[in-house]
């Protein structure tokens, strides 16, 4: 990586961006998945049964970890252009990914 | 001016979105407790107005948000400009609303 | 050759204070000119009005007034000063502070009271020094800048002027040759009016406090032209400077005068104080004082490592002194040294040339088409620079520069014709080192740096000045022979230190003759063989002429015209 | 603490057309700046080469470089700070076209400072006496927390939506209308906000902070952009507001 670029904020800023777009890719398939449903339970069972494998709950974990690190970071952004100026910008950033990390975890969890 | 639009757009769907996804994550992990299942989901869901609303306006401000957010992308990363790139938005936004409508009818509304 | 032509109604070159000034109120007082502006750097972002720290010379406070603000300049000036130009500046630093103000968006510091804060400044009677924290010259330089760039004028950057091309009559100016710095073309403009505003800069001495691209291309080229420059041997060193080693560029800043004011100490070598020895004021003596003690300090041997003194503030606490100088501290602290705290070498560095072209107080020299402002011409400040003086000085004349050509294009019907012989040869001599072989053109710059230090620097004798004059015949007889052994002129950093030497040796040479010419000592010059004031009444100042290959100096009365030795224009005074 | 008596530098030469590295051995000072590097270089080993400062001592922002790969004023920067394994490599400053060498062309920074409306205009007259305004109000606080800008564009070499998006205007001219913007005695607020909430404008900005965080001069142009952006949505807001009820 360019050395510019090794800021912990434009690290945040990368991580917000590579989440939105994991979450923008994986919409459509979660919406497919829900739209299987109209196809009766039978087949949306199929469909949820595919969630049940190994690998998927892990793919499961990051997607939830995705909308965390996505959503943590998003307040932070708003409270940024929002709020009053404040000098502890790399503190946020770094709760917010602390955060999400350990509502992803928790989701894990209990996944399991 | 085109800019300024989309910017407010995508914020205000952000902050709508933000009770959503709290609630929604919630639910989902209390949910996902032993493996989901249809009849689970579609036991909440069906036929509930209220879960009809909450899904639908997630959907709605999901499609806008997303396709605002992909648009930055597109033109920063791939220097997209243009009729090209609003059509692209366009397309992306309709098409997600679309799929997301259709998936709300199909937890919420059926037999 | 070939080269370009092209006409413009006003030429300004140089963009510090005065080139900006005059191209603002050029274009307000008649919109329709074309102004166009040549500069050595970028616009607004090379020269010396941009590294102003202490700040502007207003009479603004209450109490204080525009006949105060003049004594001070007189009597600071060692009555040498031409009073009409001296008066003319402080009663238009007036209406320039609250045109900075009102019209460019300067906003200097204010009191809780929201009226404007002056500041002390060294050898003045009252508080009137306006300033913005210690980087006055940023916000006034920047502000100019944007006004002028959002104006229709014609910019040169990195556009050299390298010669004054007079008609082919003689009697006018009618354009400047000029080097496109980054295609090394030439260009020929052709002017109506021209605007020398290229900054003076003592940069010829070892240790100097001027932006790097100041090499007295102005004075040199007017010295060319056959014109008379004043005050020459004037040059102010101040105090304490930077001193990390010869290799580096850091060497010769300027640590502010306030650490002295503070309470910090001078130490030597041995880390004794020694100011004391000096004047009864110690540290918080005056600038020249203190530069010709610490001078004295490093001849006799007891120096630090690298041949200066110590200034330390450590015995003021270094939170106290983080507190009170940040910006000085964190610039020595990126430098590597410890200001705060540790002692920092520091040696006097040449900073301000009183003197330049002689012009009138409305700018224009004596070449019809020819105006000079800001640090390029002299009589304002005589003997000595008040500090806060000298952005006073260039942004004042600068305007009226501005407003006396737009004034004087309107009477001229058409442009001079170019002495093509003249242009021809000037393009000649700057071409002539790009066809000679590879000489050692550093070696050359050092000897100018220590020959112009030690002969004729904070202190001088006629012995000294002399073997200083034999050796800078020598250095501009090599450097005419030296060459640059690359004929390519793109963006030619090389190229363009041959021909900063020429003008800093050329310019030395008056420097030298001038100060060998005044049998006493006053304000900046220090004859140690003529230690004495001389008559106040008799007071007269040098007129320095190159004619033919040697430099004339004749010596000119001060005109009293507003106030005599002896007299004061305040009352219980 | 000398570590070796000679660095080891690579430094870009080339022009718009393209260029490549050079190698230089440069004697190691105990004092020594980049800008001391880059100066012995070009007298000692190759006068050809170009770059460019004045003031050295990080008053007119004409030095900056892109210093192993991070823009900084190279007057002000010390050897010892940057030193990576006893190596340095200095190349022209990103986001702006080379001229030659280590010197670019500003032009189209300051042409974005003029686009966003980044000078002054005020409603009185040189005649008139200087506004009184307390240094402790908000406005004049946000206002002066913006404004000592050197112009250097390490800022604008810094933020990777300069590099991806040739329209926006870029933090150093966005920090200098926010200032404007908190100037009471200015009196085109409407048309500055305007410009700045076009496009290419604030609202390009992602909060990389790049800017803010190489900034010489510690100023914040994260912040005041983020204000522009409070600014320029307040703003339209309010006017849909008013469209809508008269
Ligand atoms: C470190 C420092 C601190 C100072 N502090 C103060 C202070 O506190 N108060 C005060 O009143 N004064 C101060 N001064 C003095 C003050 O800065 C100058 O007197 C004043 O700014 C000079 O303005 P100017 O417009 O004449 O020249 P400058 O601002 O020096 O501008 C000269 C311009 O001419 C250009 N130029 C040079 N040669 C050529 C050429 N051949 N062709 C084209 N362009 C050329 C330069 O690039 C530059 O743009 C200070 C000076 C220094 C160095
Ligand atoms: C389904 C949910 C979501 C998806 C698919 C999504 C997707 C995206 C995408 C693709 C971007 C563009 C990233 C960029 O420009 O760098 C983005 C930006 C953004 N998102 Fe989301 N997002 C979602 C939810 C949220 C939520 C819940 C919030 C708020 C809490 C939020 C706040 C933001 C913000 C503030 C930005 C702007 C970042 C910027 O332009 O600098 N997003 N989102
Ligand atoms: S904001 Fe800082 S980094 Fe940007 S141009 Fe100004 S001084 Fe340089
Ligand atoms: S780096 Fe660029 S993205 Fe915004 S916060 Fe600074 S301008
Ligand atoms: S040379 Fe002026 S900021 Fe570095």
């Amino acid at each position: 990586m360019k050395a510019h670029r090794r800021q912990p904020l434009y690290l945040a800023f990368l991580l917000h961006r590579l989440s939105g777009l994991g979450l923008a890719l994986f919409l459509p398939l979660h919406f497919y998945v829900l739209g299987r449903a109209l196809a009766g339970e039978a087949a949306f069972d199929a469909a949820l049964s595919w969630t049940e494998g190994p690998l998927v709950k892990f793919a499961e974990f990051g997607l939830v970890f995705l909308l965390a690190v996505h959503f943590f970071g998003g307040l932070r952004l708003l409270a940024l252009e929002n709020l009053p100026w404040s000098n502890r910008q790399k503190t946020f950033a770094a709760l917010a990914v602390a955060v999400s990390f350990f509502v992803a975890c928790g989701f894990l969890l209990r996944a399991v | 001016m085109v800019e300024l639009r989309l910017y407010l757009a995508q914020r205000i769907s952000a902050v709508i979105m933000a009770p959503l996804v709290l609630v929604h994550l919630g639910v989902m992990i209390y949910a996902i407790q032993g493996g989901v299942s249809a009849d689970e989901i579609l036991a909440r869901t069906r036929g509930s107005l209220l879960w009809g609303g909450f899904y639908g306006l997630f959907v709605i401000a999901a499609a806008v948000h997303a396709a605002i957010g992909l648009r930055n992308i597109l033109s920063e990363w791939l220097h997209l400009r243009g009729l090209l790139l609003s059509g692209l938005c366009w397309l992306i936004g309709f098409a997600l609303l679309a799929a997301g409508l259709r998936a709300v009818a199909a937890v919420v509304g059926g037999s | 050759m070939d080269y370009q032509v092209v006409k413009t109604d006003v030429l300004i070159l140089g963009s510090g204070g005065a080139g900006l000034f005059a191209a603002l109120h050029a274009k307000q007082a008649n919109p329709d000119l074309k102004v166009s502006i040549a500069i050595k750097g970028l616009l607004g972002k090379c020269g010396c009005t941009r590294m102003v720290q202490g700040g502007y010379n207003v009479a603004l406070s209450p109490g204080d007034s525009i006949e105060r603000h003049f004594m001070d300049t007189i009597v600071g000036g060692k009555w040498l000063p031409d009073q009409e130009m001296a008066m003319r500046l402080c009663r238009t630093a007036v209406t320039r502070v609250q045109e900075l103000e009102n019209e460019l968006g300067c906003f200097f510091d204010r009191n809780d009271d929201g009226s404007l804060h002056h500041k002390a400044f060294a050898g003045q009677t009252f508080d009137r020094t306006v300033h913005k924290g210690d980087l006055t010259g940023i916000e006034i330089i920047s502000r100019l800048m944007e006004q002028v760039r959002a104006l229709p004028v014609d910019l040169m950057e990195e556009h050299r002027a390298l010669a004054l091309i007079p008609s082919r009559d003689g009697t006018a100016l009618a354009g400047v040759l000029l080097v496109d710095m980054r295609s090394g073309e030439f260009r020929l403009v052709q002017a109506r009016a021209v605007l020398l505003a290229t900054g003076g800069g003592p940069t010829m001495y070892r240790y100097h406090t001027p932006s790097g691209d100041k090499s007295m291309d102005g004075l040199a080229m007017a010295l060319r032209l056959g014109l008379g420059l004043r005050d020459m041997e004037m040059v102010q060193f101040h105090p304490t400077g930077l001193l990390a080693g010869t290799d580096t560029r850091m060497t010769g800043t300027v640590l502010e005068e306030g650490l002295r004011g503070a309470g910090g100490y001078l130490l030597d070598g041995a880390g004794e104080r020694f100011m004391l020895n000096y004047d009864p004021d110690g540290e918080r003596a005056t600038r020249d004082i203190v530069s010709r003690a610490i001078y004295a300090e490093m001849r006799a041997g007891r120096t630090t490592p690298n041949g200066g003194v110590y200034i330390a503030m450590g015995h003021l606490g270094s939170a106290e002194v983080e507190r009170r100088f940040p910006g000085m501290v964190k610039r020595c602290a990126d430098c590597g040294f410890d200001l705060a705290g540790g002692q920092v070498e520091v040696v006097p560095t040449a900073h301000y040339l009183m003197g330049g072209v002689v012009v009138k107080p409305d700018t224009r020299s004596d070449l019809p088409g020819l105006f000079v402002a800001g640090e390029d011409a002299g009589g304002a400040h005589g003997a000595n620079r008040l500090g806060g003086n000298g952005v006073a000085n260039s942004t004042v004349f600068g305007g009226i520069a501005g407003e006396e050509m737009a004034d004087y294009v309107a009477q001229q019907t058409n442009w001079a014709d170019v002495d093509q012989e003249v242009a021809d040869a000037a393009i000649d001599e700057c071409m002539a080192p790009l066809r000679r072989p590879k000489s050692d053109i550093n070696a050359i710059r050092d000897r100018l740096l220590d020959v112009m230090w030690n002969g004729v620097g904070v202190l001088r004798d006629a012995q000294s000045i002399t073997s200083a004059q034999t050796e800078l015949a020598a250095l501009g007889a090599e450097l005419l022979e030296s060459g640059i052994g690359d004929d390519n002129r793109v963006f030619a950093l090389g190229w363009h230190d041959w021909l900063n030497l020429r003008s800093l040796i050329e310019v030395s040479e008056v420097i030298a003759a001038a100060a060998l010419s005044r049998e006493n000592s006053r304000g900046a010059h220090y004859r140690e063989d003529f230690p004495e004031v001389g008559s106040l009444e008799e007071s007269y100042f040098t007129i320095a002429r190159r004619a033919r290959d040697e430099v004339e100096v004749e010596h000119a009365p001060v005109d009293f015209s507003i106030v005599k030795p002896g007299e004061s224009l305040i009352e219980n005074d | 603490m000398q570590v070796s008596d000679h660095i080891q530098v690579k430094v870009w030469r080339g022009d718009a057309s393209g260029g490549s590295f050079a190698e230089f051995e440069v004697p190691q000072q105990p004092a020594q700046t980049v800008l001391d590097v880059v100066t012995w270089i070009q007298r000692h080993a190759d006068s050809s080469l170009s770059y460019r400062f004045a003031c050295r001592v990080g008053m007119c922002g004409s030095c900056a470089m892109m210093v192993n790969g991070i823009p900084r004023w190279t007057c002000r920067t010390h050897v010892n700070k940057v030193l990576q394994d006893n190596h340095l490599t200095i190349e022209p400053l990103r986001n702006l076209p080379v001229i030659k060498d280590l010197a670019c062309d500003m032009s189209e920074f300051f042409d974005k400072w003029k686009r966003a409306e980044g000078q002054f205009s005020g409603t009185q007259t040189r005649a008139q006496a200087v506004a009184a305004i307390s240094p402790g109000e908000p406005a004049r606080r946000a206002a002066n927390a913006a404004i000592e800008c050197i112009n250097c564009a390490i800022c604008y070499a810094a933020c990777d939506v300069v590099n991806w998006n040739p329209d926006y205007l870029g933090p150093a001219a966005l920090n200098r209308a926010w200032s404007l913007q908190n100037d009471s005695r200015d009196r085109r607020h409407g048309e500055r906000l305007q410009a700045v909430s076009a496009d290419g404008g604030c609202l390009s900005c992602h909060s990389q902070q790049g800017c803010a965080s190489y900034c010489p001069n510690e100023l914040n142009p994260t912040a005041s952009i983020a204000g522009l952006k409070k600014m320029a949505a307040g703003a339209f807001m309010k006017k849909k507001y008013r469209d809508r009820h008269g």
